[in-house]
């Protein structure tokens, strides 16, 4: 018997004569989201329906010549550009190939390159047995209506959650512990002394006019007293109290006292 | 009908999808399981026997109540519903993979159909038949399906024991080199396995093994 | 029942609104007025005299069956009886990131869970215990998300100020340095009422995750 390419390998069982009804529709019939151009759903399908056409053994299935068939409807229906397809062409190639090679007289460990290929097939035609249940389950639901008027006795409330404080703290802790270590920053009350750098240029050029940088600060200074003298020095440059100038590049910064300064 | 049947009655009618058994118990607190369990009975005996349109189906470790195939058509006709659109070949293919093996991947349901399943698995979840499970060990961790509640409504099933054992269908029965299997043997052998498994199965044990809750 | 009454019945049942009576001539054309008004009386006096849970109603010029006004509280108080649905610990989670870091957006969350929350966010903004309250600056104008009334109302707050502060559990978690610091610890050292920290839930089981409405 010739399959049509649009009946689904299985779709011919006694007791579930829906199938037959449900697949021969228009091309896409009941393909409601995947547009399936051939009527066959992959590979393992169409190689399925070849086998049948051929009433052949499964386990010793004729390669060379299903090998053949195969590419021969792949260009029928135009599925040469079809990954899934050539995939497949190309496995079965290999197996007709493999079966060229001689084997060694009397070795019991030669193992049939069709195996692999028969238990796929095998385990796929179990699915197609399982669609054809749920393919019948689903037709018997579809023939019953549940109520669907959702007036009076309004649509059930959604059920109402249970929460506490206590499942929201467990959470925090738990979001906490699996944090990357929380940065926690060490922050030392008044690390920087940037007033009382102030205070000492203040007080050094109330004595005389000019000084130098070095004066402040020292080769053993902490850099938190580098720091505090330069952010001090900056902020009464900036108060236009001193003037600061650098006669070469790394050479000592002199600190000269502004007229302004002394005004203000 | 005593009082209990007829509350359920009214629950049953009042909700659009299957409701628990413990769901129908918190409508009478006093009420016994036993109780319940009679009064359902009730109710379904006096669907099936008074002559009525609808029936009571349980479903999805529920109850609900649905109109009687034979009406469907002239339901339908006069436009006072509309059937639920059907699953395309591939859907269900994805779908009966993800019942038997679940929880599993998209890449094992993929090898299994030998096509990419990708957007059939977004669509499946889409509707609510699906649900991610949980995740896989190894690269990627992919993640991995299972069928939902929603699956057991839309095919009226109590529970996955309901469907086939792996070693019901007609394929695991033939062992490899015991007799030759006939590729046209395949096709008739897949009915007589749907018909099994429509029969009250002897020993509907679970099916799937780790199998979520529905 | 007649048949013509089973058919009206199973119409009535599947409708999502009143049937006019010429719509219901439409279900049976063979059907005479006289036929269909005793048909519909049969099924009115079946409901009544029988003792169902349902009832014929006549309304707006059409025909419906509702449950009888008596059950309706036994039903609306089951459904508040259904067991309260708790939230996954990854949406405990998200929402915690959420209360203390608000407005706070999606990628700034999914950072500090280390995973996706795409599906979590979705959910709890469903449930109604975060919104959207406004947008960042920058790439995308990503949304940011807070906490709403009802999250206040779910854990019984005032106003957020009185969550526990954040860097009160984090010194309390780096006192302890490498020993877990427990739930209770934390509500204790944040001054929440017991009531809060005796609430059986220690160990959060795995719940719906970011799962539609039970």
């Amino acid at each position: 018997m010739y399959l049509s390419p649009r009946l689904p390998v299985t779709g011919l069982t006694p007791t579930a004569p829906h199938l037959q009804t449900s697949s021969a529709g228009d091309p896409q019939g009941g393909n409601a989201f995947v547009v399936d151009f051939t009527g066959f759903n992959g590979p393992l399908d169409l190689l399925l329906a070849l086998l049948r056409d051929e009433q052949v053994d499964i386990y010793d299935i004729p390669v060379a010549r299903v090998c053949e068939q195969f590419l021969s409807r792949m260009h029928e229906l135009q599925l040469n550009e079809a990954a899934e397809y050539l995939e497949m062409a190309a496995r079965l190639i290999r197996i007709k190939a493999q079966m060229l090679l001689p084997r060694k007289e009397g070795s019991d460990d030669w193992e049939d390159p069709r195996a692999e290929l028969v238990r796929r097939l095998l385990e796929y035609q179990q699915m197609r047995e399982v669609v054809d249940v749920l393919e019948r389950l689903g037709e018997d639901r579809r023939s019953r209506f549940a109520r669907t008027y959702m007036g009076q006795p309004a649509a059930p409330p959604p059920a109402p959650l249970a929460l506490s404080l206590g499942d929201l703290l467990v959470a925090v802790d738990r979001v906490l512990r699996a944090a990357r270590r929380p940065t926690i920053h060490e922050v030392i009350p008044r690390a920087l002394d940037v007033d009382g750098a102030m205070q000492l240029v203040r007080s050094i050029l109330a004595l005389r006019a000019r000084m130098r940088l070095r004066e402040i600060i020292r080769d053993d200074s902490e850099p938190w007293e580098v720091l505090s003298a330069l952010l001090g020095l900056l902020e009464l440059a900036k108060r236009t109290e001193v003037h600061l100038t650098q006669p070469r590049p790394f050479a000592d910064v002199e600190i000269r006292r502004e007229l302004a300064g002394e005004a203000a | 009908m005593n009082s209990l049947a007829k509350l359920l009655e009214a629950a049953l009618f009042a909700s659009p999808r299957p409701i628990a058994t413990e769901e129908l118990a918190a409508l009478d607190p006093e009420a016994s399981p036993a109780g319940l369990a009679s009064a359902l009975d009730e109710l379904r005996e006096h669907y099936d026997v008074d002559g009525h349109g609808v029936e009571l189906v349980e479903v999805a470790g529920g109850w609900q109540v649905l109109t009687r195939p034979e009406y469907t058509e002239a339901i339908e006709r006069a436009q006072m519903a509309v059937r639920p659109t059907k699953l395309s070949p591939a859907a269900l293919e994805t779908l009966a993979i993800i019942a038997y093996r679940q929880p599993i991947g998209r890449a094992e349901v993929a090898e299994i159909r030998g096509v990419d399943v990708g957007a059939v698995i977004k669509s499946l979840h889409e509707r609510g038949l699906i649900d991610v499970v949980g995740r896989a060990e190894g690269l990627g961790r992919p993640l991995l399906y299972g069928t939902t509640r929603m699956f057991l409504e839309q095919f009226a099933l109590r529970h996955l024991g309901e469907l086939p054992r792996v070693d019901e269908l007609a394929i695991a029965l033939r062992k490899n080199g015991e007799e030759p299997v006939m590729a046209a043997d395949l096709v008739e052998a897949a009915g007589v396995a749907a018909e099994a498994a429509a029969a009250p199965s002897a020993a509907p044990e679970a099916v799937v093994e780790g199998a979520p809750g529905a």
